[in-house]
């Protein structure tokens, strides 16, 4: 599902924020990423959303080599991506069901559907009340479980989320690793880049660690 | 709620183009509202940018208007020997009339023109004391079609009229329509280039200004592209989103300007006993107006698309 | 770095309001740098929005100039009874010199009489055949300084001529002096309505764009409250950073006009053997360039006070 | 140093964020709030910097009472608080210099001395090679530590700081504790709204918790 050979990433004039990463996360895993403070995490889930292009290397995800991807592709990949941001990019001049609808409207679904599909994923993290907010109008725990919503609501092939549960208390986040565990369980492939020590022991996956750019431990390896 | 059931997308909007186009037109008001601020800020611009433009457009057409009037002066006159029988003048008429570019002819009797010649004497009529008529012509005042009076043309027309046998003499104020011809030509390309000018102004400041919108709402063209909008998807509601704020704004500046056209027939009329329905201020033509309201919408089409493609590089 | 140290804060950046003012420039001018695409498109609207403006100014000088030059024809004829002698005449001269709104006056004799008047009768030369130039008076031309010229004015300075007991009649073209008041008035309300209207349109726009460019910052302004900053605090940098954009916008602008008047003068010339400098075609004053400058740094000023208003309320 | 009576704070139009709120923190405290996601956390640090007015009841700093303090005084309340915010507010056109320097920039300090200053504290951060980076550029976690280099650099009386730690790694967690703890010996007041509970278990302070909007626990009172 997901396969890295030697990538080598660095931003412009900067060191390497990722240096000779292999990698390969199969499909319907459940991956945890850790490290220090910028070791590199985000770098690399935005490597697999095509955010960004490897300065090096080769990037395959589902099959599709994201590296030699024509810009006019890219669309297509990410549809079967659902992405939680670290600083979740909620649209702060749309409502919470406008902002988690995004994802489906981009699909083309009907607004029928729609509204059924996000009141269903709003509930489940116990924000349907909040439905008509506007994301300031959240706390950020809540803004924090919108931005995974989003990243939900289509059911994607892959899920990456960037430290989901920075903001959130224990039951919170008891609740957002079991719906991604569901997630998971339904089939999508799961990579979780967190700090939360908690969070991975309790969860007995897979667990990558970097270090400054580097892979320095891969459990489903040692 | 299985996968299966939401793998496979539910049924679209509407499928196909117009299930699409009701879609981005929604999107497109949805987002004039959640942005009305910016919104309205954009639209006044584009108001007031048109309302100069329209302004400058009315003035341009209304001089046209006068030139046009001031270019009647431009006439040839044609002498001839002796009195003409009725029947001669007829087919000298017929005559002028076939050449290319006459409009109109009037015959000025020898007591016509003594008359006028009175008249033109004005508080020195002692002078004409003991004159009589028969010392004066007469004649034929030829008037132009407005294509043909420049002083090229004039000058191609009267060669034509001297070759008719019975005309002796052709008196044209060749001096004046030279000089006229050139303060014409000077007009009017000083009123294309100011025309141009504030065209080109206007362009640029409504390109900018939506620049400018398009600029505080990067985070969103960002996003829709992360979430996996193709380019189009992304641009389309943008685009009628500029097409609407150039009509309305073309609109808002049309109506102004109707309103201070009538305000000002109204008041010239009132402060200057000034006839302005017999001076003929015109508004602008009906194609002038829709020439303008297309050109709010072409606007902010292309407003938005060249704004568009420095923030939509996916 | 022990508490005391920091707790009370160390020598200001330099004491006083020189120090302050010195920072809120710096400030400004960084601002500028960090958000310079929104600033570079801001600084080219409101230029755009002076060169209207300016070219307006322009327009408006250059028609003032030429009604001026119109109004040169608004003249009195004074007749006397007979020949005068050169003592009667400089008396004359003198008590209409008296007179105010006099200008000119000029001795047109029965000899130049005659000569004007052959000259009026080009082509019909014959007319003159035996006519002696005894026939005309002689007269005194009368210009009128620029403040008499109206139909008003004229009238009642020819009042006043009439009580010269020499003068036997007075001609001054009442109609058409009338008509040409009214024009000219007509002109003026014309001219004011479209510059006011110009003006009024160019404030709002540059108002318009400040405002879209601090909508565009409102984080910023946020912020700056949150830690600490006084609403003065904030401000400044914002209204200095309006005053350059409006100076150097309305100097842009003005550079602009400078080269369009150059290559225009240039091309007229050349075009249309239409000899620019000897019609007389003006620049803007000096004058009228400083207030457009000043103009653009209070614009920029009030513009960017307006917009801030609504974000910082604290 | 802190006291609120009988606060209560609700949004327009929405239930209470806050309800019948005492509180009284002393002079040179160090306390951690807590609480589930929404539970008022973030309101109750707002009200402490002035950002919103109670609906009803006294809010009273350093001896000034917040409820009346005319606008115009509200900007020195603000320069005795150092506040990191819960999604960091940092300005993205500025660099990382800049950003701290803001703070004191707004006191009126001197160039030079804004500098010294602000490289000590980037350094105690990790962050000093950072300096000229702008924000956008930087990884989550660094974002935070430069939010909460900014509250901290002119040593204000009172740090209010928001979740400063969702993005942090064990040992850079440990390393803003320690700087937190620090600026508390020196003699700042320092409030702690978070989710962590290694946190709060590991430091032994004072702690209180809220639950939809009410204290339903004080360390120091039961
Ligand atoms: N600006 C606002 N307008 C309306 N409601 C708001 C606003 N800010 C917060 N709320 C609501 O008030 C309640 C308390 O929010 P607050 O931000 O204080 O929670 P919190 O304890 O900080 O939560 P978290 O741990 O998720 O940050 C929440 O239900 C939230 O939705
Ligand atoms: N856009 C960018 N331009 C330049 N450098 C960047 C950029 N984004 C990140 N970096 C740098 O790359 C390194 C890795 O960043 P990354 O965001 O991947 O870290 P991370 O592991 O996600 O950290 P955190 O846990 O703090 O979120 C960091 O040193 C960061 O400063
Ligand atoms: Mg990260
Ligand atoms: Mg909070």
């Amino acid at each position: 599902m997901i396969q890295l050979h030697n990538v080598y990433m660095s931003y412009q004039g900067d060191g390497a924020a990722l240096s000779n990463v292999t990698l390969k996360i199969a499909k319907g895993e459940f991956v945890f990423l850790t490290g220090v403070s910028g070791a590199g995490k985000s770098t690399l889930l935005k490597l697999l959303y095509g955010a960004l292009q490897p300065t090096r290397g080769q990037v395959v995800i589902d099959g599709v080599n994201v590296s030699k991807l024509p810009s006019s592709q890219l669309p297509f990949l990410r549809r079967k991506v659902g992405v939680v941001f670290q600083d979740f990019k909620l649209l702060s001049n749309r409502s919470v069901l406008e902002n988690v609808a995004l994802t489906l409207e981009v699909l083309g679904w009907g607004k029928k559907d729609i509204n059924k599909r996000v009141y269903h994923i709003l509930k489940q993290m116990g924000l349907e009340h909040k439905l008509n907010s506007t994301p300031l109008r959240l706390s950020g725990g809540e803004q924090q479980r919108i931005a995974l919503a989003r990243a939900l609501v289509n059911e994607p092939k892959i899920i990456l989320a960037d430290e989901p549960t920075g903001n959130l208390d224990e039951e919170s986040r008891e609740k957002v690793l079991s719906i991604l565990k569901e997630a998971n369980i339904r089939g999508s492939t799961v990579v979780i880049a967190t700090h939360d020590r908690r969070l991975i022991e309790s969860s007995h996956k897979r667990l990558i660690v970097l270090d400054k750019g580097h892979i320095v431990e891969d459990s489903d390896e040692s | 709620m299985s996968r299966k059931n939401v793998a496979k997308r539910p049924k679209l909007a509407r499928e196909g183009v117009g299930g699409r186009l009701h879609y981005f037109v929604e999107r497109a008001f949805t987002n004039i509202r959640q942005n009305l601020p910016v919104n309205l800020l954009t639209i006044g611009t584009i108001s007031l940018a048109f309302l100069i433009l329209s302004l400058a457009l009315l003035i341009f057409v209304n001089l046209e208007r006068v030139t046009e009037t001031w270019s009647d002066r431009v006439q040839v006159t044609a002498y001839f020997e002796g009195d003409l029988s009725p029947g001669d003048l007829s087919t000298l008429k017929a005559r002028i009339k076939a050449i290319k570019g006459t409009a109109d002819i009037d015959y000025v009797s020898r007591e016509e023109a003594l008359q006028r010649f009175s008249g033109r004497l004005k508080g020195q009529e002692a002078l004409l004391e003991g004159v009589s008529y028969e010392i004066l012509p007469s004649s034929l005042e030829i008037h132009l079609k407005k294509d043909n009076r420049d002083s090229e043309a004039v000058s191609r027309y009267v060669a034509q009229l001297k070759k008719i046998p019975l005309i002796t003499e052709v008196q044209y104020g060749e001096e004046w329509v030279k000089r006229f011809s050139h303060f014409m030509n000077l007009v009017r390309f000083a009123g294309i280039l100011v025309a141009g000018f504030i065209v080109l102004a206007v362009v640029f400041i409504v390109a900018n200004t939506i620049k400018l919108t398009i600029y505080a709402r990067k985070d969103e063209l960002e996003l829709m592209g992360l979430v996996g909008a193709t380019r189009l998807f992304i641009k389309v509601p943008f685009l009628i989103e500029g097409v609407v704020q150039g009509v309305v704004g073309a609109s808002v500046a049309l109506l102004v300007l109707t309103g201070v056209y009538l305000a000002f027939l109204h008041n010239a009329d009132f402060f200057f006993s000034f006839n302005t329905i017999e001076a003929g201020l015109l508004f602008l033509p009906a194609s002038h107006i829709v020439a303008l309201l297309f050109g709010g919408a072409a606007l902010g089409f292309l407003g938005s698309l060249a704004s568009l493609k420095r923030f939509i590089s996916l």
